[in-house]
């Protein structure tokens, strides 16, 4: 099976900040990527550029063998293969949770809303929030809302899951239930790209996981290895960090 | 329960025993009421109370005012300030959409115009309209003049000003909304008028409420064009009668009319946008 | 200096009659410009014939003469003079029963003549203005506009004469009512000439007067003399002619 | 790499083939500069040029203006504005801790000031201060007429907006600024003074330069109340001018100068605004 | 040793919310008490009443033997006794961060500039921000910040610090420099505290943690007790979502 995503010497700028330094990467059909790394590394800009959120400077995003970054793509086709969740969630708050759902399957896919309808509260029920399409955004917690936005993602049946720190703005006690929905789309074969800072979940479902630091990919391979083994200083450094907070010195 | 009061004093009170902050506030409290009601007594006794009642508040002034202070000049006040609103509502529309265009020479048009009508006097933009155009055009006709003359004089400054509103509102919806739109394969446009509009105008309704309040204020303006009796609004009729009886009652009462106005609609603007703020 | 009933102080010069100005050192007259030939801007200076009338009273308070300039309306109420903005008002105004309720007026000067200024060919009457519903154009708070009230004609107001001139000129209004030397005026320019003339004319039987705030008899009295003075001595004729253009037909009376 | 275009259309594209998104862009963008480059060519074709010219751009008219221009009419329109400016700003101030203050009567004088004078037009105000009042308070004098009427009337309305606006500006400090002040032993009135007023200051720079070009362009306003020929600000001394000459070429030189001002000083406004956005 | 903070039947309503119903507590001088629960359990509030930032309804508040809440303390100097952090840090981004840590001390306790700055500077130094004295809030990671709120609570003195989730607002790679910190400032014997969700270091630094739910406190005891063992069906719940977040069923 050819790969799903191939990111092939992605180079980005803002103005004179150079982000993203010529990035290479692949993800194959069903596979799981977490790219982890320290704030400001170019995580979010790598996975914007992935749908064209951003437009890349030089480089290209190759999806299921279609380059994204050809000047002559259709490019909001092309973003429909791509589903996209946020780390603040992003719902529509003028509309309720069913119409956040359909909108776009109607008036992007052109389904009707009988048929809209009956794929938004599928998916509704997959993410465990199926009693709650007439509410709108505002009466959700944060974990609810977030479900509700990857259930939005997945109404239009994309080939690929980009999630941007997907629980980053969660309370303690929600975090799971969104992890939860994800390891299951996991499960059932979604390909998927992660930008993360839940370890445990990147060791438990990733594939792959990619250590991203200045605007490189500095270490990619098997979770147990980059997580459990990581090769580079850096990278243990902010392993170190993240994993064993408590225990640092103050002068480090 | 600890409840000796010596010991309540924190390291910076100092040595020498002292009341407390408590009491402290309420004597200042009430040093400051009595002030001011020694400074109103002095107000009422200094100043010649009858003299002023008979300069503001004088009945047969502003019996004189009635009915023509609402058939006449509150209701064209209405006109001209409702009149200018929608002329100025739709031309800002149309300028704020130029300028949000990805097309750069609409972008410059509108922002010149914006420029330019957001830095002359109201009252200059009148003096154009009434006397500047029509020499300049020769057999220029307001046909339903002044009212017509009114409503594009006001209404080209309030254009100005709705433009950079609804501009503000579309870019105060957060980015991320466009962007959940785009990731889900809407277009451009698309995105623009299925989400961040309907989100735009609620957060326009406000502002654009508060420049009804200017354009009732504006209104005032409009005798400079000339206007005959039954254009008169509120401040010609307000000065027209206190030149008549020579007392400054009728400016009172023409003030009162159009706080009776302004005032209810400031004050929903304010709760509007305490409604906002809390939703947000 | 006794300044009890407020306002101003008294001019200070030596020998002059003892007179409270709202301005030390000056006469502040109150007046509408532009309202040629009776007073209007030229080079940046104040002229005309109520102008240079005024002056000779200014002359014997041994002061100057300074104008405010604000809406003919508010001068004939007597609200600039109540407001002390000025000591007299000066504005080819018309003596009327009204006006003399809020203000105190000088003797005559001189005599009210209405007229027409209308298109070429155009309405020559009041009557006419009426009866082909044309708009007219007068000054806020003139005689002008109290005329057209009677004659039931729904007349637009203007704050001042010139706006009145400039309307018609851009064909806001058809018709102007005006005093007679204003119009007159206006017809020495090319521009005017070309397109308007002249219409009926209206002698009401009213006269002008300078006035002065009611109860201000010290100021009128000196008005009062030094226009009789200029009318015994030829000064007024004199500057009639130079203002107005021709021969007075008649000389007001002095007391 | 993938370079066959047809392969380039997702699902919602249909059958029929099309021009790519980019070349559509394209040809639209070209479509609306023709259009707009035609109606360019009607508007000079069918316009009078040299009457346009000879109303609005006649140079001998502008050149009777000069140099009363600059040194009177503009001269007076800056002293009227920075003048009510001065006047406004410290009642506002003092308004605005009135509001602020925890005394209710305090509270409720400001309140009453503030939507009183924000629902009057400037022009009422001022025929108030400058008829009114002197006529009900026999012998009030205004020893600095006209500018002291001026400075008072458009400053009265200018210290509502201000008083707001510097209550807008204390409110507008997070209030986790003040709970930290106060968590550090500071008193209210300490935490006030030394943290939350500092950055009161730098939010409100914005709103009032915005004040600040309000009033140069009300001042236009003040010939209502009476000026002598040394008082004519710039709308003043434009219709004047106009009427003088018939031709409207002196508003647009008023006009013009009113921007030359109003323009740099909104410009300005702007760029601290977003400096502000920028720092949050 | 007497208690360093006894808290009394605490009430606080907000308008018609209760939001605490009765709390009672108590903390030892030199003991470090961490506050755990869902969002909006009250944490927040109970140390806002602590130190008198909300005026509670009923009960009261007593810090080494003054009670805070009687009507007649002069709570400005009471305050003094107590130093707070906040979850969003609140440094005063008009002042530099030397300024930020001398301002109180000079304006409250009017020490002169030289010693203020001399125990700024101590306490900078033990945060581990010493060299960034003369820089701005605005130039500072949120770690750093927080570290410098830290030393400037600590240069009034304290003799109870509150914590107010010092972390949260925190890049996970940051959230160490702050622990790290806070159990030094433990370990030197200050009494503390702290509302946090880092249960790692609520189970190696707190002697005592406090579990609230709803306005009251539902469980209290050593950690290794409320969080290795809870009793109350609650805590096990709360603490089973936090400690592991990736294995919950999605309809729970
Ligand atoms: N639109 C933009 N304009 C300018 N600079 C930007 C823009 N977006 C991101 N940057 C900069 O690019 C760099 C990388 O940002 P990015 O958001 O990709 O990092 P990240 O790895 O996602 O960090 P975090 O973990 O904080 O989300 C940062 O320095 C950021 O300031
Ligand atoms: N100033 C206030 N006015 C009204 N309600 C408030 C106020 N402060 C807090 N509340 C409410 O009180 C309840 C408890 O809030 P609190 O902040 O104490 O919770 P918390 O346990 O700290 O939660 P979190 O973990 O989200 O910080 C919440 O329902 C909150 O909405
Ligand atoms: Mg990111
Ligand atoms: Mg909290």
């Amino acid at each position: 099976m050819s790969n799903a995503v191939e990111i092939v010497d992605l180079h980005k700028s803002f103005g004179e900040l150079q982000v993203l330094k010529g990035i290479n990467a692949s993800v194959k059909t069903g596979e799981v990527i977490c790219i982890i790394g320290p704030s400001g590394s170019g995580k979010s800009t790598l996975l914007r550029c992935v749908n064209l959120l951003e437009q890349p400077n030089a480089g290209q995003v190759i999806v299921h063998g279609v380059d994204l970054t050809h000047r002559d793509v259709d490019i909001d086709a092309a973003r429909r293969r791509l589903g996209m969740v946020f780390q603040s969630f992003n719902l529509f708050p003028h509309l309720s949770v069913l119409d956040n759902v359909t909108i776009s399957q109607r008036k992007v896919l052109g389904r009707g809303r009988a048929e809209a309808e009956k794929i938004a509260r599928n998916n509704l029920e997959k993410v465990g929030v199926g009693e709650k399409a007439r509410a709108f955004p505002a009466q959700l917690s944060g974990g609810q809302q977030q479900r509700v936005a990857i259930a939005r993602a997945l109404s239009m049946d994309p080939q690929v899951m980009l999630f941007d720190e997907p629980t980053s703005a969660l309370d303690p006690e929600l975090v799971g239930e969104v992890l939860t929905v994800m390891r299951q789309l996991a499960d059932e074969g979604m390909t998927m790209l992660v930008v993360t800072h839940e370890m445990q979940f990147a060791k438990e479902v990733a594939d792959k996981v990619l250590f991203m630091d200045g605007g490189y990919v500095i270490e990619q391979g098997p979770a147990a290895q980059v997580i459990g083994a990581p090769q580079h200083e850096r990278t243990k450094t902010f392993l170190r960090r993240v994993l064993d907070p408590t225990h640092l010195d103050v002068t480090e | 329960m600890a409840d000796s009061s010596t010991t309540l004093a924190g390291p910076a009170s100092g040595g020498a025993r002292k009341l407390s902050p408590r009491k402290r506030r309420q004597l200042s409290l009430a040093a400051q009421s009595l002030v001011l009601v020694a400074l109103l007594a002095i107000l009422i006794l200094t100043v010649d109370g009858s003299k002023i009642q008979k300069s503001f508040f004088d009945f047969k002034a502003a019996q004189n005012m009635f009915p023509a202070l609402f058939t006449v000049a509150l209701k064209n006040t209405i006109i001209y300030a409702v009149s200018a609103y929608v002329l100025g509502f739709v031309l800002g529309l149309i300028l704020a959409l130029m300028r949000l265009s990805s097309f750069a020479p609409y972008r410059w048009i509108s922002l010149a115009y914006i420029e330019i009508f957001r830095g002359l006097p109201a009252l200059l933009v009148l003096m154009i309209i009434g006397f500047g155009l029509p020499i300049a055009f020769d057999g220029l006709q307001f046909p339903l003049d002044p009212y017509d003359k009114v409503a594009i004089g006001l209404g080209l400054v309030a254009a100005a000003y709705m433009a950079e509103t609804f501009r503000a509102g579309v870019q105060a919806v957060p980015p991320g909304q466009l962007e959940a739109a785009r990731s889900l394969g809407m277009s451009h446009s698309r995105a623009m008028f299925s989400i961040v509009l309907p989100q735009a105008v609620r957060l326009v309704i406000p502002p654009l409420t508060n420049e009804l309040i200017v354009l009732f204020k504006d209104s005032s303006l409009v005798s400079v064009i000339g206007i005959t009796l039954a254009g008169r609004e509120l401040t010609k009729l307000g000065s027209d009668e206190a030149i008549k009886v020579a007392n400054s009652t009728p400016f009172v009462v023409a003030g009162a009319t159009y706080l009776l106005i302004t005032i209810p609609l400031g004050i929903l603007v304010r709760r509007l946008e305490a409604k906002q703020r809390k939703s947000r | 200096k006794s300044d009890t009933s407020g306002g101003g102080s008294t001019s200070a010069a030596p020998g002059a009659p003892a007179v409270k100005l709202v301005k030390a050192g000056q006469l502040t007259t109150c007046t509408s410009l532009p309202y040629p030939p009776f007073q209007t801007e030229e080079g940046g200076k104040i002229v005309g014939f109520d102008v240079d009338l005024v002056d000779l009273a200014a002359k014997k308070l041994n002061t100057k003469q300074e104008f405010s300039d604000v809406k003919f309306d508010v001068i004939k109420s007597g609200a600039v003079l109540n407001a002390n903005q000025c000591d007299v008002a000066a504005a080819g105004m018309t003596i009327t029963e009204e006006r003399k309720a809020n203000l105190d007026f000088s003797n005559p000067y001189f005599d009210e003549v209405l007229s027409i200024l209308t298109k070429k060919g155009g309405a020559k009457t009041l009557d006419e203005v009426k009866s082909q519903k044309l708009r007219l154009g007068v000054q806020t708070g003139t005689t002008s506009l109290d005329l057209a009230k009677d004659k039931g004609i729904e007349a637009t107001e203007f704050d001042d004469a010139g706006k009145q001139l400039l309307a018609l000129q851009s064909g806001q209004i058809d018709v102007i009512l005006q005093d007679l030397p204003v119009v007159n005026d206006w017809l020495k320019k090319p521009e005017v000439t070309e397109k308007f003339e002249l219409g009926e004319t209206i002698e009401s039987g009213n006269q002008y007067g300078f006035a002065v705030k009611k109860g201000n008899a010290e100021l009128l009295k000196v008005i009062n003399e030094s226009l009789d003075a200029a009318i015994k001595d030829g000064t007024w004729a004199k500057t009639y002619k130079q203002w107005i253009g021709s021969e007075p037909k008649s000389t007001p009376k002095t007391k």
